[in-house]
């Protein structure tokens, strides 16, 4: 069996799975803890509102918050988009989603696509050694940071080259190709258990921290 | 005279083909041979020396698409005159002789060129059953191990005899297997597709008789010449592509303008072959061009490789019923996980109050 | 209040933590208590926020400790890192996973973060408002506070403060008699201050620090009530039961909604006091279970609704001063009263001249959540107290009004030390001398 | 029924394939030009291992145009050798006897070889000549 017969057989089979699977158990064991009630008066109404409110606010620092972290910020929304825009809008990609969605979307050609992906991959770099610099990051980072950046560079590396058709160290392209989706089987796989879960868990907290400032009557 | 006492040039003059006839025939073998024309003298100079190589051909489990691919698609062509350059000494479905007579002639040109006669399979070879294709009574793998014995070199024509092709597809009720699998002794070159193109077949038995060497080969052991590139490197259809316009299905606008056919399970990214530039039905055309994505039947497994209209970049992922058990056991085992840390948040409460 | 005052106050603070109590706990004892605080407690909503947390180390920005410093070992979310090991590997989904990789830790690990959680957090939720997130830090704070004060690892002067607390029912050496003596001292001069009626509509709280350093504060309160024909009265156990020393809030807050609803208490107002509002105003329903039968309010947030319903009614202060207000972090961002103050500094016909961050982001004074109390921090302090000194000088203000005593405390402290020479003043006292005869 | 249906021949195919071959091998066949005339060297292009999009070759040989000198070789099949519009460059098909097209090459030269008369035909038709006189 090739390497590519194995990345879009049963690698992949087992391994979105395994995204499954992980998903649901960490999802369900976190929010299956228990809620403690809040019983005092809220200073404010429209707590859902709040909760919304913070879900989109907490993407906009205010001013005197944002002063220190502008390049950090800038740069998590950069290659966030350039990512997910390789990732989505690659014409080869669709088929890939359509198997699970059943409907695809235009593309954009194939030198925007490298360009995002080369923007995205620039800055996880730098993000990732800055990281390894910054004594604040470094402090904080576990294995899972350093784990999940790799995991997320990955797909990126070996898509680039694949899609480049690069013939990198005498790898033939089919070989590349299931390179690229072995990555990603490693990407669903690692998913659950580590950072790349704020994709779903993100907006819940931000929606939780919203209601809490709603009830105190602070804008979140 | 032993034919293959003969050099090229020789058995050419001898049918009458004037100097600039060779010339001719030297600038369309190196066209052949994807050789840049400046290429040309070499070759002419290397066949005036050349002799008359000896080819012994067998076919085993095989649709006898090979063989067509290459005599009836171009009569009489370029590779029949090639033909005629070699001593084709034996192949059964050719041969004018049967039975006893033709098994005699078979062995009258191994001990003849003993050694020295290339070897051309096609078909696979059934290992399950001896009995489910012999020839005279004799199974294929018998016959292949005695005929290699004396090859200077074998040559696996078609993706059957090069990787095991349509018999060995799942389940392989015969058993089949490759060429490759059972001679490991002898220098292969697999000129794998279903069927090859015919020149890829000439060209090696040109490069063969021109240099008296066999061409350089790829990881599948193909000529790098034909085999090197992928249908989608040389696809005159890359550009659409590159700006990602896809066909979505065979009558949509985009097919009938001609755009890529990735998304139509087009195999041309991971097949290695020269359908694209070399073409088919004498450089008519060849099935991308006809609006079909190409199956990538010169690669190893292609028969399994998933359907010839899935994309290449979908994936077995086992559905949305098989996704829901997943996101039930997992939602169980969170639940549990879950529940069981209520429980110890409730005791420690308890505990507390109590102390 | 006079420098004497205040310095006698900080000697008695200074000798707090030679009267703390030995603690006895063996290593595992300690664990075993901390780890049963921190299961009580962590629930869904932690557990999300724990869960959901990126490494970004954008809450370090947030931090008046880490701003002033630059050191890294201030990053908000790195002070719950127990709490977010024990998590992991007692409490999340992933438990199993997390405790084939990850050790469990230890009581010297969290002796360790003792320093981080009380000398270096004061509490003021600047973080959880960064936090793209939305992870709210302070409260899982609280939850590591609450387990190093159960292990006994709190700071020396917690624990000789909740040792004298429990032995004496004084809390900074204030209890039932202190705050009648004082009562009675207001009384005496002209202004009524009912202590402990048997009914009344409003209960007011009085704290250690209003009758050790601020006695015009209940003055002041008194004057507004009075004037507004209020049926009110002091809680003579409030200090007792809503003590800085970590009391336990599980015994004495029943106590003290009991107090109120014996006496058909419609409003429980607290006074200047940062440290008693989050505690009444959310706290304390929690703790009953149970939504309260009384409104609660802190006493600016009172006084600025009674302006803005033009029942109260100010002599503005002649002169058109430029003040700037800085907000109370456990009053603001804590509990949204960001507008009645301000209503009640345009009253009062002063300028506000609003600093840089202010309202929702404003930075700590510093010393909030007991952090003032520890001696050894006081260094540390005052180098976040000058984030705040700088803000304030930069509007050009002469004078900060603020209304939390803690934080007026810390202004009047951190001005002495700095030789800064802003006036510090209570809301509450400024409205308190200008009502309308 | 008859009426509907239309034979394939009368569908109009208004589809212009471009590889965007064309243009870089007039520019190889200019560059191959200022080379023969710079240095002397010759220059050959073979269009079967040209990626070459339908209709790109009718358009390539449209773009050369046809110069003031052709020929026909007939040997194994008859072959052309044409020059183009521009001097130097020449298209060159080989046909087999049944008329297939097996090859076609330009080439960029200022003579093709096989134009010239070759020395062992010369050789040969000398023996010829003698043996007749």
């Amino acid at each position: 069996m090739s390497v590519l017969d194995f990345a879009r057989g049963p690698a992949f089979h087992v391994a979105i799975v395994i995204f499954v699977f992980g998903i649901c158990w960490r999802l369900v064991g976190i929010y299956l803890l228990r809620w403690h009630p809040d019983y005092s008066r809220p200073r404010r109404g429209g707590l859902i509102g709040g909760g919304v409110h913070s879900m989109v606010m907490r993407s906009l620092p205010p001013h005197e918050l944002e002063k220190h972290i502008v390049f950090q910020h800038v740069s998590g929304y950069g290659w966030h988009l350039a990512y997910f825009a390789a990732f989505l809008l690659f014409g080869p990609h669709i088929p890939f989603i359509r198997q699970f969605l059943g409907f695809g979307w235009p593309t954009l050609p194939n030198a925007w696509i490298l360009a995002l992906a080369a923007i995205a991959l620039t800055l996880l770099l730098v993000l990732l050694i800055r990281r390894m610099v910054n004594p604040v990051l470094r402090a904080l980072s576990t294995s899972d940071d350093y784990i999940s950046s790799l995991l997320t560079m990955l797909p990126l590396i070996t898509g680039i080259a694949a899609s480049a058709h690069l013939q990198l160290l005498g790898v033939r392209y089919e070989t590349l190709l299931g390179v690229h989706l072995l990555t990603v089987c490693a990407l669903l796989i690692w998913f659950p258990f580590g950072k790349l879960m704020h994709l779903f868990l993100t907006f819940p907290a931000r929606f939780q921290a919203g209601v809490l400032l709603q009830r105190k009557g602070v804008e979140a | 005279m032993n034919p293959t006492q003969q050099t090229v040039a020789a058995a050419l003059a001898s049918r009458g083909v004037s100097r600039r006839g060779f010339m001719k025939f030297c600038a369309t073998t190196a066209s052949l041979m994807a050789l840049p024309p400046s290429l040309v003298p070499t070759i002419a100079a290397a066949l005036e020396n050349a002799r008359r190589p000896s080819v012994i051909w067998l076919p085993f489990q095989e649709c006898t698409g090979c063989t067509e691919s290459l005599t009836r698609s171009h009569a009489p062509t370029l590779e029949s005159l090639i033909f005629e350059t070699i001593s084709l000494d034996y192949q059964e479905t050719l041969l004018a002789a049967a039975g006893s007579a033709a098994e005699e002639a078979r062995r009258a040109a191994m001990k003849a060129n003993w050694g020295n006669y290339l070897l051309a399979v096609d078909g696979s070879i059934p290992l399950g059953n001896p009995g489910y294709s012999t020839i005279g009574g004799v199974s294929n793998v018998e016959l292949l191990k005695e005929v290699a014995k004396g090859a200077k070199a074998i040559v696996a024509i078609g993706t059957c005899a090069a990787f095991g092709g349509l018999p060995m597809a799942h389940p392989n009720p015969t058993g089949a297997v490759a060429v490759s699998d059972i001679i490991t002794d002898k220098p292969i070159i697999n000129i794998s597709g279903c069927p090859p193109l015919p020149v890829a077949i000439t060209a090696v038995l040109a490069q063969f008789l021109v240099f008296g060497q066999l061409p350089e080969l790829d990881v599948h052991r193909r000529p790098k010449v034909f085999f090197g590139q992928t249908i989608h490197d040389r696809c005159y259809r890359r550009p659409f592509y590159e700006r990602g316009q896809f066909a979505e299905s065979f009558d949509d606008e985009g097919a009938k303008k001609g755009w890529c056919l990735f998304k139509l399970g087009c195999k041309g990214p991971t097949t290695y072959n020269a359908c694209a530039t070399v073409k088919w039905n004498m450089g008519t055309s060849f099935p991308i061009e006809a609006g079909h994505g190409c199956i990538g039947c010169s690669e190893p497994r292609f028969w399994d490789a998933g359907g010839f209209y899935q994309p290449l970049s979908t994936t077995r992922w086992g559905g949305w019923e098989q996704l829901g058990v997943a996101a039930a056991a997992g939602a169980a085992v969170g639940a549990a996980a879950a529940l069981a840390a209520r429980s110890a948040g409730k005791a420690a409460k308890a505990q507390e109050k109590s102390s | 209040m006079n420098a004497t005052t205040l310095d006698a106050f900080r000697g008695g603070l200074a000798g707090l933590a030679a009267r703390a109590p030995r603690s006895t706990l063996t290593d595992s004892e300690r664990l075993a208590r901390a780890k049963q605080v921190m299961h009580r407690r962590l629930g869904a909503s932690d557990a999300a926020y724990l869960e959901t947390c990126l490494h970004c180390g954008m809450c370090a920005e947030a931090c008046h400790f880490y701003v002033a410093t630059g050191d890294a070992k201030y990053t908000p979310v790195e002070k719950v890192t127990p709490l977010r090991r024990v998590y992991h590997r007692e409490v999340g989904p992933l438990r199993w996973l997390y405790r084939l990789v990850t050790r469990d830790i230890t009581a010297a690990e969290l002796e360790s973060f003792q320093e981080l959680v009380f000398d270096s957090c004061t509490e003021c939720g600047r973080c959880d408002l960064m936090c793209p997130m939305g992870i709210q830090i302070s409260p899982m704070i609280n939850i590591m506070r609450e387990a190093l004060t159960a292990a006994e690892l709190a700071p020396a002067e917690f624990r000789a403060l909740k040792a004298e607390q429990a032995a004496t029912r004084k809390d900074l050496g204030v209890g039932r008699s202190e705050i009648a003596a004082l009562a009675a001292q207001i009384s005496a001069a002209g202004v009524n201050v009912p202590v402990d009626a048997a009914r009344a509509d409003i209960l007011y709280f009085v704290t250690p620090l209003d009758v050790q350093l601020f006695p015009d504060s209940l003055r002041s309160a008194a004057r507004i009530f009075n004037r507004l024909n209020a049926s009110w009265t002091v809680l003579g156990a409030s200090a007792e039961l809503i003590g800085t020393g970590e009391s336990s809030a599980e015994v004495d807050i029943p106590r003290i909604v009991a107090e109120a609803e014996q006496r058909g208490a419609k409003l429980v107002i607290l006074p200047e006091c940062g440290h008693a509002y989050p505690r009444m105003r959310f706290e304390a329903a929690n703790v009953m279970g149970r939504a309260l039968a009384f409104e609660v309010l802190s006493i600016s947030e009172y006084i600025g609704r009674q302006i803005t319903d033009g029942k109260l009614k100010l002599k503005p202060i002649p002169g058109k001063e430029q003040v700037t207000y800085h907000d109370p972090c456990k009053i603001g961002r804590g509990g949204g009263v960001f507008a009645e103050p301000r209503a009640a500094v345009k009253a009062l016909g002063l300028e506000l001249r609003e600093m840089e961050s202010h309202g929702r982001t404003g930075y700590c004074c510093a010393g909030g959540a007991g952090q003032f109390l520890i001696d050894r921090a006081q260094r540390l302090r005052q180098r976040a107290f000058e984030i705040k000194m700088h803000e304030a000088d930069d509007t050009g203000a002469k004078t900060v009004v603020t209304a939390c005593n803690s934080c007026r405390y810390n202004f009047l402290t951190g001005a002495r030390d700095a030789n800064w020479h802003t006036e510090v003043k209570s809301l509450l006292e400024l409205v308190g001398n200008q009502l309308t005869d | 029924m008859a009426a509907e249906r239309q034979p394939i021949a009368s569908i109009a195919v208004a589809v212009e394939f471009d590889s965007g071959n064309v243009p870089l091998l007039l520019n190889e066949l200019r560059h191959a030009l200022e080379r023969l005339l710079e240095e002397g060297t010759v220059h050959a292009i073979d269009l079967r291992a040209i990626p070459l999009a339908p209709g790109e070759e009718e358009r390539l040989l449209a773009a050369l145009g046809a110069g003031e000198l052709s020929a026909v070789l007939d040997a194994q099949g008859r072959s052309e050798i044409r020059e183009t519009a521009y001097p130097g460059i020449w298209c060159i098909t080989h046909h087999d006897p049944a008329g297939t097209m097996i090859g076609r090459c330009i080439e960029v030269t200022f003579m093709p070889a096989l134009l010239a008369s070759q020395r062992p035909d010369v050789v040969q038709g000398l023996e010829r000549l003698r043996n007749k006189l």
